[in-house]
């Protein structure tokens, strides 16, 4: 038990997957404008991620290596990545049509985060079995949101700031998320790897 | 390489049906945002937007061809419904907007043609032949129309005086 | 009666009264409640501690001029808020450290840390803090080298002349007078394996901290006199309890609990608040209006959550001290908090709907 | 009043401001009347609501008293003449407003007599409906004295579809400077009492509470000798605190409720009117006398005599001014004029504005009573001040920072829609930004878009039934055509004749709808 919290909290918060690991940088800079759309997309995400972790774990185990077929790795995830985000995207747009309308073009794009493929990449890298692959995704997943949504509230103080228009939008966007990875720095050796 | 293109090709099918099978549930209606985006515009397809009329604008604005602000008779009110129906935010050029552009007649030119009285699509103008017209400011649209219908050239169009009742705050200048 | 010229053509809105207080003022309170215990550290610390209090603060206020001209926006150099931002870095700084570290953590703490953004009022992170992580991060090893207290006038203290150039770092810091904050070393002694009791014994005891004769730098040193002038600031009412005293119990209590189950391992709660930089964070970083939460309720929410995050980095994580981590993370959150944590509205629910009206009887 | 007591009615409510209130001396300098002016200047619109419409013509003579705007719309109020003269003109005068902008209004030309046109008398007004005295309230064009100037009727009887059981008057004057109802209270004690005992009558509340601030224990000396024979008023003391007038404030201090927002404190039961409006009920119900002048406080460093004057309504603030020994120079001359109080009055460009009905002061202050001073231009140090002073629970810096970005709607959902304007904010903000012009800025431009989509609203049912109509038109002659082409071509037919008749038929039709489309 003990161990799968340390999974959680230390593949949230002190790997973060956006702030120390640099994955999935493009959602974080263009779905942030608003907490609410940011929290959207944190969970579509999330969804996506977990989905993805376990039908990668899956595919893996039970095509790719007993057939060898290794090469297919990436081919195949992104195949299964595809089709979770098609299937997260038909369910938004069917549940809640602002959601799906103030995220735009990043829904469908959740296929090219590539959170979403380095997670089940590292999963397999990792040699993690079933339970700890989905919650490696999850928590990677956490933590992407937790950074979305942290990063979202900023940036709505942002737009009400006076920022020199040589950096307002995205300059300042970027001075402000390297920032914020520098505060994430405090977590690092918390949990000894 | 047998065992790649079949288990590929299966994966492929398997998802495929998965996801035509959740579209059919998922299924969601054609894009109501046209008519209801046209149900919002004055409808007196005066074309000072550059579309074929009030319907071809709202299909225009729809599909973000054309900005919210795009209507001058709907003016800021319109673009701002607009914008909040579509979730996006307009620049609305801040406090040099005049405001809503109404027609006025000088009566001191107008002959009582009725050339204008036909034109108006919201009846705003009253006077019958011979005699001088007068401009309703409440009902008219500011779409032009009248313009120019006038032989003497005694329509003009004038933004609406600003009453007690309307007067409020400029916003407070920006400091540096 | 000629009224006409007689009053200002553009009338202003009400009110046409004001309570009177300004900017510059509250920021000359909290430069006369650092006073004392900058003082004390001067003394302490001798002549590399004045130099590099001044190049740090130099580098600031050159910074936000030339910032301020190159915005073209009229200079509010003077306003105080920039000399107050280099003063609070150089109280965080090693007080031998080389003259470049503090010159360069000004450029860092209002370029990046303020100027980014806009200027006084619009940045996100507490500037000083963002030039001392990033400092911290970049140069470990100029940043962790303390010194033993000097005081001036002892006949080891460097002369003017000797601490200019320690400090423009000509002259090497001799090995004989560097040591280790209280933090760095329980924490490598632990790392080592050796029982806290028996490395704080050797360290000559946690009870040194509050007088501060001790390594450290600049500003933690003289914690009782910054507690005092944090009191000086409540009194006047620059700042309000709520994010000291969360702080400080975020701090505390998980320490008391700790030091109570494995005294071997986790440094008591008295040490946890006498060393590193808590009380000068409580009262004058973490309390920064900009970068903290508005309401009561947030800013205790604040407060405990600095404190709380201060002690686990500093029980577990890899740094020895985790004050500035946790500030600049919970200034990342204040906007959320802030989301949160908003006043009721008079004749509304806390969720805004408007209270049912209730007939009845008066009283 | 005990402590435990005092301390729990200061806290009911966070927030507000303590202002130095430089009441005195101009509060104990005895009550001045001021004789009509040779001109005065009416406006219209004195009140919230509709403007009057005016029922006199330039030349007409009229007496004090007289109606000369009629009420127009259901929340109205009538005008009067305040002095007896001639009408002089009926036009556009300069509004008692920063705007600076025009107002309709009628100039009379006074004839020096100020003889009273008849009016009704009432020996018993407790006899009387209560339907029957807010007719006379109506009648006698009283508005809330107060300052927001609400049609007083409305609020007396029906008009309000809830039952009343509390009659709350408002003797707080909160605002520093004036003292217009301290001095009323102390000077006019019974009439007061007797005005609110016909209130109480009207609106069938089951008791009065009259709410004075103590920072003035001479009027609740005063008021509590005039109470004494009521059993039904009472006098109660509360604390000194800016807002303290405001109704919804007053009503939390005093009775621990809240009034829900976006409603009215009659859904909780709960009537409030101004004092002042008391004495104008007595005066309107028991004497027939309209509202034709009022108290002002003339105050403030710049005036020579500050004091209380009843001043006749459409005197202009000049002329009162110069009755009170005009302006003095010393300390840098006059900085601002104002009408009403500091914290809510209104900056006026020129002497030459009219009193009105809700004018409760006229305020001469110099640069150190405005607090002009060092520290302007600071941008927000979001220090939170302005949220601690707000006495509605708001977070002004926020509502600020989105108006100023332009984000009005988003400012909404900060809660703008419950500010009452009450100043406080801005009072302590020590960058000094005028966070009331932002609220106010944002509310104008939210009431503009409203306007604006109830414009399009009209403009769109006009074009659809011009369209119709139209329609309609061209069917009809359509039809008309067919059956006249149709009548004439059996015409033809029985006659034999020609077809080329029945197609001169059909040109005639055509040409014939031609000409009328």
């Amino acid at each position: 038990m003990n161990e799968y919290l340390l999974l959680l909290l230390s593949t949230a918060l002190i790997n973060n997957v956006v702030l120390v690991k640099f994955l999935g940088l493009c959602p974080t800079m263009g779905v942030s404008k608003s907490v609410d759309a940011a929290l959207g997309m944190g969970l579509a995400t999330t969804f996506v991620i977990t989905l993805a972790a376990a039908a990668s774990w899956m595919l893996e185990h039970w095509l790719l290596a007993p057939f060898d077929l290794g090469f297919l790795r990436i081919l195949s995830f992104i195949l299964v990545i595809a089709a979770a985000v098609q299937f997260t995207e038909m369910a938004i747009r069917k549940t809640s049509p602002a959601l799906y309308e103030s995220l735009g073009i990043y829904l469908p794009l959740i296929t090219t985060n590539c959170a979403v493929l380095g997670v089940a990449l590292l999963n397999v890298q990792q040699g993690y079995g079933f339970v700890k692959s989905v919650l490696f995704g999850f928590g990677s997943a956490l933590g992407f949101t937790i950074v979305l949504l942290i990063f979202a509230g900023l940036r709505e103080r942002l737009a009400l700031a006076s920022v020199p228009a040589a950096f307002s939008g995205a300059p300042a966007a970027f001075i402000t998320i390297s920032l914020l990875s520098l505060a994430f720095m405090g977590f690092s050796g918390l949990i000894p790897a | 390489m047998l065992a790649a293109i079949l288990s590929l090709t299966i994966l492929g099918a398997v998802l495929g049906t998965v996801l035509g099978f959740a579209n059919r549930f998922f299924q969601v209606e054609g894009n109501p945002l046209v008519e209801e985006i046209e149900a919002l515009m004055p409808g007196s397809n005066c074309g000072q937007c550059g579309f074929p009329g009030c319907a071809g604008a709202a299909a225009a604005i729809a599909a973000g061809q054309a900005s919210p602000t795009c209507c001058p008779p709907g003016g800021r009110s319109l673009a701002v419904t607009i914008a909040q129906r579509l979730g996006v935010s307009v620049e609305l050029g801040g406090a040099e907007d005049p405001g809503p552009l109404v027609a006025d007649i000088d009566e001191s030119i107008c002959i009582g043609c009725t050339r204008c009285i036909r034109a108006c699509p919201t009846d705003a103008i009253l006077g019958g032949p011979k005699q001088i017209h007068n401009v309703m400011r409440d009902s008219c649209s500011g779409c032009a129309q009248c313009i120019d219908q006038c032989p003497t050239e005694a329509m003009v169009m004038q933004p609406l005086p600003v009453t007690l009742q309307q007067w409020f705050w400029p916003k407070p200048a920006l400091r540096a | 009666m000629s009224g006409h010229d007689q009053f200002m053509p553009a009338p202003a809105p009400a009110p046409h009264a004001h309570v009177g207080t300004d900017v510059g003022r509250t920021m000359r309170r909290v430069q006369l409640a650092l006073l004392p215990a900058t003082l004390f550290g001067f003394w302490i610390f001798g002549w590399p501690a004045v130099h590099l209090f001044v190049i740090t603060v130099g580098a600031c206020l050159l910074t936000e001029a030339f910032c301020q001209r190159l915005r073209g926006c009229e200079s509010r150099l003077w306003d105080g808020s920039a000399l107050l931002t280099g003063w609070l870095l150089a109280l965080s700084l090693p007080p031998w450290a080389p003259g470049w570290i503090g010159a360069l953590g000004g450029v860092i703490a209002i370029a990046i840390g303020k100027q980014v953004y806009g200027g006084l009022g619009q940045n996100l992170f507490n500037p000083a803090m963002v030039a001392r992580v990033a400092l911290l991060v970049s140069f470990p090893v100029a940043m962790t080298q303390w010194v033993a207290p000097l005081p001036l006038g002892s006949a080891v203290a460097p002369g003017f002349l000797e601490g200019l150039r320690i400090t423009l770092g000509t002259l090497p810091v001799p090995d004989a007078v560097t040591s280790a904050s209280l933090l760095g070393h329980a924490k490598t002694e632990l790392s080592r394996g050796i029982d806290l009791a028996q490395a704080l014994d050797a360290a000559g005891g946690a009870l040194s901290a509050w007088h501060g004769a001790r390594p450290g730098s600049l500003g933690e040193t003289g914690a009782l006199l910054l507690l005092l002038g944090g009191l000086y600031l409540l009194a006047r009412g620059v700042i309000r309890w709520h994010i000291p005293v969360g702080v400080l119990a975020g701090v505390a209590l998980p320490a008391v609990v700790a030091h109570a189950i494995d005294p071997g391992h986790y440094l008591s709660a008295t040490t946890h608040l006498a060393s590193g930089a808590v009380v000068l964070g409580a009262f004058f970083i973490a309390t920064d209006y900009v970068t903290s939460p508005n309401t009561a309720a947030g800013q205790l929410l604040y407060g405990i959550g600095i404190g709380l995050l201060t002690w686990i980095i500093r029980s577990w994580g890899g740094y020895p001290e985790g004050i500035a981590f946790a500030v600049l993370l919970f200034n990342a959150l204040t906007p959320v908090i802030d989301r949160y944590c908003r006043p009721r509205i008079l004749g509304r629910t806390r969720r805004g709907a408007p209270i049912r009206a209730t007939q009845g009887s008066a009283e | 009043m005990g402590i435990l007591d005092r301390f729990l009615r200061t806290a009911r409510f966070s927030g507000g401001v303590h202002p130095d209130d430089h009441k005195r001396p101009a509060a104990d300098a005895p009550l001045r009347v001021m004789p009509p002016p040779a001109r005065l200047y009416v406006p219209l619109v004195q009140h919230i609501g509709s403007p009057a419409r005016a029922i006199v013509a330039v030349g007409d003579h009229v007496r004090k008293g007289q109606r000369i705007g009629e009420p127009q719309g259901a929340v109205s109020a009538a005008i009067h003449a305040p002095t007896s003269g001639r009408v002089n003109a009926i036009g556009d005068i300069v509004a008692p407003h920063p705007s600076g902008l025009p107002v309709r209004g009628i100039t009379i030309a006074s004839d020096g007599r100020d003889e009273w046109c008849e009016l009704e008398t009432c020996d018993d007004p407790f006899a009387l409906d209560p339907a029957e005295i807010g007719r006379r309230v109506a009648r006698a064009g009283v508005v809330g004295l107060g300052g927001a100037a609400f049609p007083s009727a409305v609020k007396i009887s029906g008009g309000l579809g809830a039952r009343v059981d509390l009659l709350i008057i408002n003797a707080s004057e909160c605002e520093p400077f004036l003292s217009c109802d301290d001095r009323l209270m102390r000077d006019r004690a019974a009439e007061s009492v007797d005005g609110i005992a016909i209130m109480l009558h009207a609106t069938g509340a089951r008791e009065a509470r009259i709410g004075i601030e103590d920072n003035k224990p001479e009027a609740i000396a005063a008021m509590r000798a005039a109470v004494a024979g009521h059993a039904r008023i009472r006098v109660e003391v509360i604390p000194t605190r800016y807002p303290m007038g405001s109704e919804k404030h007053l009503i939390l201090v005093l009775t621990g409720r809240e009034v829900p927002a976006e409603g009215r404190p009659s859904d909780i039961g709960v009537v409030v009117h101004n004092v002042g409006t008391a004495v104008a009920v007595r005066n309107a119900v028991r004497f027939g006398r309209p509202l034709v002048s009022r108290m002002v406080t003339v105050n403030g460093a710049c005036v020579r005599q500050p004091g209380n004057v009843e001043v006749p309504i459409g005197t202009l603030a000049g002329e009162v001014l110069a009755f009170c020994g005009g302006l003095r120079a010393e300390h840098g001359g006059p900085a601002r004029l104002l009408l009403g109080g500091p914290m809510t009055g209104m900056q006026v460009p020129t002497l030459e504005v009219p009193v009105i009905k809700g004018t409760g002061g006229i305020l001469v202050l110099d640069a150190a009573e405005v607090g002009e001073g060092e520290g302007d231009g600071s941008p927000c140090i979001r220090c939170g001040d302005c949220m601690r002073a707000c006495p509605v629970g708001l977070l002004p810096l926020e509502i600020a920072a989105r108006v100023r970005a332009g984000e009005v709607d988003a400012a909404a959902r900060f809660g703008l829609a419950d500010c009452i304007a009450c100043g406080c904010c801005a009072y302590v903000c020590p960058s000094r930004i005028p966070l009331v012009q932002y609220f106010h800025h944002a509310k104008g431009e939210l009431a503009a878009r409203a306007r604006g989509t109830q414009r399009n609203e009209t403009i769109r049912t006009l074009t659809r039934a011009k369209a119709e109509r139209v329609e309609r038109e061209e069917r009809e002659k359509a039809e008309a055509l067919a059956r006249r082409a149709a009548a004439s071509l059996a015409a033809a037919a029985a006659a034999k004749q020609p077809a080329a008749v029945a197609e001169k038929a059909v040109e005639d039709a055509s040409e014939e709808a031609g000409v009328c489309a």
